[in-house]
């Protein structure tokens, strides 16, 4: 059987442990719930399994296929090839976490750079090694409020999408949070501030915002808010797109106490929506009541440096039920890929990244909103993302984009009722100025029917 | 012989960078906003990049280096066709908001995926949404206190787990706002069923437990276990971190566990990266069908859909469907293995593990603490070497990595003193398995000397752990 | 610190291996042909297949190890996304004898590479069907052949080489029947423009010559060597292997060069892949064309074809077209690198090269024969460090290796004593040159016992090439 | 400039050395030669030059896509993931030829393993580390023979492929030899021993032949033949497909000298007819007039076992005109891939892998030949491949399977010119029943019209 070498040897090591069948092995398992097979085919061969897996395949079609400008916080990246000949040498990727540190630098290291990029980039003191993806980051940065506030009312946007808001509320409930929204400007898409000033109270442990927000709005007046929060002894979580840094002021800068993000745009595949990382960072004060790995600099028996997992007395390794949180297997290769992605960017990249992804979104939008029956929902300021008005039905339109092969955007009637006919639309260094003049075409021929 | 490369390499930001050009953002952006500050990355060439991380790889083992039998963590080899395939863009160059004609192949994995988890753990409906086991478990104590909720049982409040349990456990239990209630093992080793009765009532959300057990022992008295936590109108938790040990042989189903996880980053030979991505798919009965997390892919003729329609789900534990390529890659790995290959697989990684156990025991230097058959683990303890030498686990931990090999879990679980605990895998050959044991033996034999100040052939030399959280360093801008 | 990782790996057949199965061919075999000896070959699992070269892969260094300035050889760094892309199924599954309009995307690429190398050299004509440097010279010869035949100038049977030429140089020539005569070089390390003079006359069918040569150093009387060449009747045949340094600032063809190879396996940062696959495209003037290999991509409208109708053909020099994926990997390197970034190339790497020059003749340790200005490699002389102390060229190298850094090419050219050969290329970072010349300077100042021994930081010792010749063990079986 | 991080550093680095600029550095090129840019485009970006690639791949059709049976020596194989996964270990592929063993140590020992494993599977005593190719490594045959025996003529099968043909013709004029064929028999597709005695005489350094040769055909009466050669005191040549060597007896059972092969089948894609790798492997006492790099055991200061090229004396770069062969750069890292493919198969799998192949080759022919129309021209037993004649012409038919996604057999015609109307047909491992059932249908159907 592959991957078993010592299938063949059965006998023999039975044998050498004075055994005489497998069946003596697992006769501690009562006869009433012992199992004879499977109900599962047999095994394939590697190239019966290809053959397979390349059927299912031929059944989606890719981005390379399918033009997209779908927004929702994942869209289509330039991954540089030298992302995964990195995380695909062997050592990274088959290894545990690192819980022997001697034989484990090399990850550690990597790790290590990871936090302080990441710190860097958000403008932190620290930042952990990775949760499960932004939305549970959104999760645990609530928690963590709370732990370090004792306040119990978490303040978030009524537009944050209704995937992390359902996430959110799981992880509230184990805290008896309360979840409170305060809402939007109808016109600008930002935060409806007065509103805000009326929601906040004593009970509040952090207001939640994110730069840009689910319709892709830069937020205009984050000083007001910061001192409106920090006034009411509550903290800043900022949730932020890694790829709008090289643009915007950064959290740290802005004065968020906590920041959070989705990190799979550095460098991870869209992988239908895997390959999450959710990245988290915060002041230095709170170290010790944050989620998740940190990885700290230290020194060996020769006092030559040398890395290790740190602060694990917050882990539930170690704490277990006390714990900061209950994670443990993180996205590490995740956060290999990211901290390779930004090594090849680099600032002078990082940034030039951002602006084109900025004026990506400009551009298409302004093409769009040329085309008779559609336009712009908010006059805010946005990055890559924009939320467009049809006076048609948007599914059609998008049913019939998909002919040409093209995706056209998320309809956020589905998240937001009243939102009706709407596109979120999403654009990236990825489309090239012909995709996007293609789709211009496209969608002005779908339209005009 | 064995020395693992060492560089010293030095940070990325040490290397030579090109100089940070100045921002020159679009006017438009509001000037609150804007970037101020220059970003603070290196601008580095792909020749130095790409050397950095070769010489960090060389200096980190994985299990491609050598045998990693770490302990509960099933660290077993990773077939390389999976990793192609999951590469593939017509897989991973998806978006989770694509119409559903146009991602029929992942869908349809994701559903047939499910029913092979069903017919192997025997429960009656998967989520495959958590990233990693801990997030499954958390995904199951939220189940729970729907499941109690919808029977207005709220007040169930406590949630009991072995002394033996994984620190997730009781980790997640209380993060879902649940009391844990440790129940004490038996001299066997296993669960006592009397205490575990007196400790039970109705004030009782769920019993965790894995069976095999953290030491590796077969809970034989599950069906009465069973018994007990239903009649008390609690859940029973299946963690299925061990589930490598008993795959075609039984089921949790079977044994009656109303909810399960499964780790596809051990039992199902995806890697674990170093940390992840993982993949915790819950499982669960019947009765608690309706409350699994959405979307869930469902069939109509021959056409698989994301459905939101089930009014009573708890809702989304993770944005989108969970770490799709990290599914993808179990689900080759369930097809090349077959229902006869996971059996093969259990039956294969118990013999391994009990072969090590006997051997092991045969030179006289470990004790096995508990009764003698184990499954896919075993946990020994070298109380009696920290007794006649002053040798700790984790001094013995410290010299196998001087020998090319990584240690097994040490101090792991709790009520086992200086424990080591072993388990090697399906994937180790009986070469490298009489190897290991070998070197293990003659460990215990060493000079204590030696041994405290091992290792030495790896990069660096003993790890000072304690003063990294004295003052601790995290970044390069706290160096 | 560096030191390289140590396995004491085992070979493959001393591995555990499965047992051998007994032959059950089919009985249609005739029987004089059927296997009977059962094949000799270890049956392994793919985990021990995949640690034991993971373990000699270690052992072993590339540049992605480190810096790696091999001279002649042009050790530059080998962009990833050649790799990914040359692994394309589109491009790597294709078989060559497929119906021509189902492979228009690699006859697109290999005929606008034959225009891209004709462009950069100047040459009218290219066949991409030599597999290396020197098979690209073997075929340069034959076309001399068939060049001087079509003349009827048969008799034309000597080749000139430089007595710095690369040893494939008279190899080649003489394979293909041609006596060679070697030309020794002026005390400048140049052509010696008046013997060439007197040694060419019409029994030479051609020169060979690189330009700069293998001492790094411009042939800048190259219009006269061309002229006294060409007045001989004899071709001039253009060596590419050093064409790193003149990309974008001068071309062979314009200098006169009759025949031409290049290496993209050197020049357009292929990766060597421990000794190949390479690529030695071979470019021709006019007067050449119609004798190159067939078939030719030829483009007709908008379709490429591949084409036999050339009468004059020498034939084939290989099976099929070349190794096609490393003709892809040189069109993408070009493509990434536009005729601007080529140019650079060659100005960063000359610049590079006499950086390194001028800072090692600084610190006074190492001579440099000959003139000064270098192109893209400079080759030292350690005779007097020789006589001094009694360290060899071989012994500095085997040191360099202690640092982690790869030593240069030793004993080439011929005509230095005690050569060291540098080539930095124009990939290697300002860091990495001042680090090399560092240790390369310290070397000469170290304990001449300790230099002998060397190295010590590597995998093994210093390897005893002599007793591998006296009774050669080339297989297991003859151990 | 991407790939050269000296770029912004010209000027100090300039400066450094004394010099003002970079046209100082090429102050040696006279002005005359001195050119000033090159005619090409800029560079791309590695986005733009992946989506400029793709472009072109889109235009090809992989084996994937288009079923393939066509023959003449180069077919769909199934290479394990495993192969690709330890050849781009990059320490492997960004090596040189490992000219400083003590840094080559895990490359040398690859190839020593290399060459057991193809000394073994031919039953040789030695094998090189490759050369370019199976039509080269003939040429490189012939030489030897003639530096062994000091002969001139080579005989050859007059059915050896016109491409084969050509190399050895280039090979064998600079050595002046001669090269004679032999004929095969018309009902067999064997040799003609009758017509090769006639031809073989004194002058005669080798005779050459293939198993299986260009039809397919596995030669029935090699120990007649190998008497007759060795009598002859001539060399016998075999050139093999190592597939086939898991059921057919080995050339070094079978008494040959020298044995050649092309090895690309060994875990190598068909990469248009790139990724080749010439076997060569010979009796020991050759040796030292074998061509091409060789491995040798030897070891180090310490006594411990260690690795080097040896017998260098043969090569370029110390005999220079006088080497046995100018290779320098050989097909390193296909000499890896197929050691890797060699220890991923193993003896069983071999054997199983040849089982395959022949006997898909069996099925597979009786299906064709079932069809009206067509009919098998020899009746030896073939392996893999095998000729069938068509009563139909030979291109309509392949034009119409190309409508079908099928690529059909080679046109032996193009070859032989009097083997009008036939078909060269290729199977292997990688076409499943299904494939073949799919290829007989539309045959069958194309065909009947
Ligand atoms: C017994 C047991 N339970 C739960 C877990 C948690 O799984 P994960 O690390 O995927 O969150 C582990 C893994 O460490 C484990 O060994
Ligand atoms: C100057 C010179 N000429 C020719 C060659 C031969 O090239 P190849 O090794 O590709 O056959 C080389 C490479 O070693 C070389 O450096």
């Amino acid at each position: 059987m592959k991957f078993i070498p010592n299938s063949p040897l059965k006998k023999q090591m039975l044998k050498e442990i004075s055994l005489s069948s497998i069946d003596e092995l697992f006769l501690d398992i009562p006869k009433s719930i012992q199992i004879n097979h499977l109900d599962l085919p047999d095994g394939k061969s590697q190239m019966e399994t290809e053959k397979h897996l390349r059927i299912l395949a031929n059944k989606n079609k890719d981005c390379n296929e399918l033009l997209l400008f779908t927004g929702g916080g994942i869209k289509p990246h330039y991954i540089p090839a030298v992302v995964k000949s990195i995380t695909s040498r062997s050592e990274f990727f088959t290894a545990y976490t690192p819980y022997q540190s001697e034989a484990s630098q090399g990850f550690l290291k990597a790790m290590f750079e990871y936090q302080s990029m990441i710190a860097s980039i958000t403008g932190m003191d620290i930042a952990n090694c990775s949760l499960y993806d932004g939305a549970t980051a959104i999760g645990e940065a609530a928690l963590m409020a709370t732990r370090i506030t004792k306040k119990k009312t978490f303040l978030i946007p009524s537009n944050l999408s209704s995937e992390k808001k359902s996430v959110l509320m799981n992880y509230g409930q184990g805290a008896d949070l309360t979840i409170k929204e305060f809402t939007y400007d109808k016109k600008t898409g930002c935060i409806n501030i007065k509103n805000l000033e009326k929601i906040i109270d004593e009970q509040c442990s952090a207001v939640y915002l994110e730069i840009p927000n689910v319709f892709g709005i830069l937020e205009k007046n984050i000083d007001t808010i910061e001192t409106l929060v920090h006034n009411n002894n509550s903290l800043l979580i900022i949730g932020i797109d890694p790829l709008a840094l090289g643009v915007i002021q950064s959290p740290g800068d802005l004065g968020a106490d906590i920041v959070i993000g989705e990190g799979r745009n550095l460098g991870n595949p869209m992988d239908f929506g895997g390959s999450s990382l959710g990245l988290f960072a915060c002041k230095s004060k709170y170290i010790r009541q944050m989620p998740g790995r940190l990885i700290g600099l230290t020194h060996d028996a020769d006092e030559n440096e040398a890395f290790c997992m740190t602060l694990q007395t917050r882990e539930q390794h170690i704490r277990r039920g006390r714990a900061t949180s209950n994670i443990c297997t993180n996205e590490g290769l995740c956060s290999l890929a990211a901290v390779s992605y930004l090594s090849l960017l680099g600032a002078n990249g990082l940034q030039k990244l951002s602006e084109e992804n900025f004026e990506k979104g400009q551009y298409l939008k302004e093409q769009i909103i040329k085309i008779d029956g559609f336009s712009e929902v908010f006059n805010g300021i946005h990055f890559n993302e924009f939320v467009i008005q049809s006076e048609k039905n948007v599914k059609e339109i998008n049913k019939k984009l998909l002919k040409s092969n093209i995706q056209g955007g998320f309809l956020l009637e589905s998240w937001f009722p009243s939102l009706k006919n709407t596109f979120l639309f999403g654009v990236t260094e990825n489309h090239t100025k012909e995709d996007i003049n293609r789709f211009i075409k496209v969608i002005k021929g779908v339209s005009n029917v | 012989m064995f020395k693992s490369a060492v560089y010293s390499e030095p940070f990325l930001n040490e290397l030579h960078s090109k100089p940070i050009e100045k921002p020159t953002p679009h006017k438009s952006i509001p000037s609150t906003l804007i970037r101020k500050k220059p970003l603070d990355l290196p601008n580095l060439d792909e020749t130095q990049i790409i050397r950095h991380f070769h010489h960090l790889s060389q200096m980190n083992f994985g299990v491609d280096t050598g045998i990693y039998p770490l302990g509960s963590c099933t660290m077993k080899y990773n077939p390389r066709i999976n990793e192609v395939i999951s590469n593939w863009d017509k897989f991973s160059c998806i978006h989770p908001y694509q119409d559903e004609s146009t991602v029929q192949g992942t869908l349809q994995m994701m559903y047939e995926l499910e029913q092979m988890l069903k017919e192997i753990t025997g429960m009656y409906a998967f989520s495959l949404q958590p990233a990693a086991g801990a997030h499954g478990e958390f995904l199951g104590m939220i189940l729970t206190k729907q499941y109690h909720t919808s029977k207005n049982e709220s007040d169930r409040i406590n949630v009991i787990v072995p002394d033996t349990a994984h620190g997730t456990n009781p980790a997640s239990a209380s993060m879902a706002g649940y009391n844990v209630i440790e129940l004490p093992s038996t001299k066997d080793g296993a669960v006592d069923v009397d205490v575990l009765e007196k400790t039970i009532n109705d004030k009782t959300a769920c019993f965790m437990l894995t069976n095999p057990n953290t030491l590796g022992i077969f809970e034989s008295d599950i069906d009465e276990i069973a018994r007990i936590v239903h009649d008390a109108g609690s859940l029973l938790y299946y963690d299925g971190a061990n589930m490598n040990a008993i795959m075609g042989k039984a089921r949790p189903g079977d044994m009656g566990f109303d909810i399960v996880h499964l780790n596809l980053h051990k039992t199902f030979a995806t890697p674990h990266g170093g940390g992840g991505p993982g993949s915790g798919p819950v499982g669960v009965g019947k009765k608690l069908e309706q409350f699994l997390p959405i979307p869930r892919v469902i069939k109509k003729k021959e056409n698989y859909h994301l459905s939101n329609d089930f009014k009573e789900s708890i809702g989304k534990i993770k944005q989108f469907y969970g770490n799709v390529s990290v599914l993808l890659k179990a689900y080759c790995y369930i097809t090349l293995m077959g229902g006869n290959g996971l059996k093969e697989a259990s039956e294969v990684a118990v013999l391994n593990a009990n072969y090590m156990k006997e051997k092991i025991l045969q030179k006289g230097s470990y004790e096995l603490p508990f009764r003698s058959l184990r499954k896919h683990e075993f946990v020994l303890s070298c109380e009696s070497l920290l007794k006649k030498k002053g040798i700790r686990a984790m001094d013995i931990a410290k010299h196998l990595l001087d020998n090319g090999v990584h240690p097994p879990t040490v101090y792991f679980p709790l009520i086992v003193k200086e424990a080591l605990m072993i388990e090697p895998t399906e994937t180790e050959s009986k070469y490298d398995l009489d190897c290991y044991i070998e070197t293990l033996c003659k460990i215990a034999d060493e000079d204590t000397e030696k041994i405290k100040d091992s290792p030495y052939n790896t990069p660096v030399r003993r790890v000072n752990e304690v003063d990294a959280t004295k003052k601790p360093v995290l970044t390069w801008n706290q160096i």
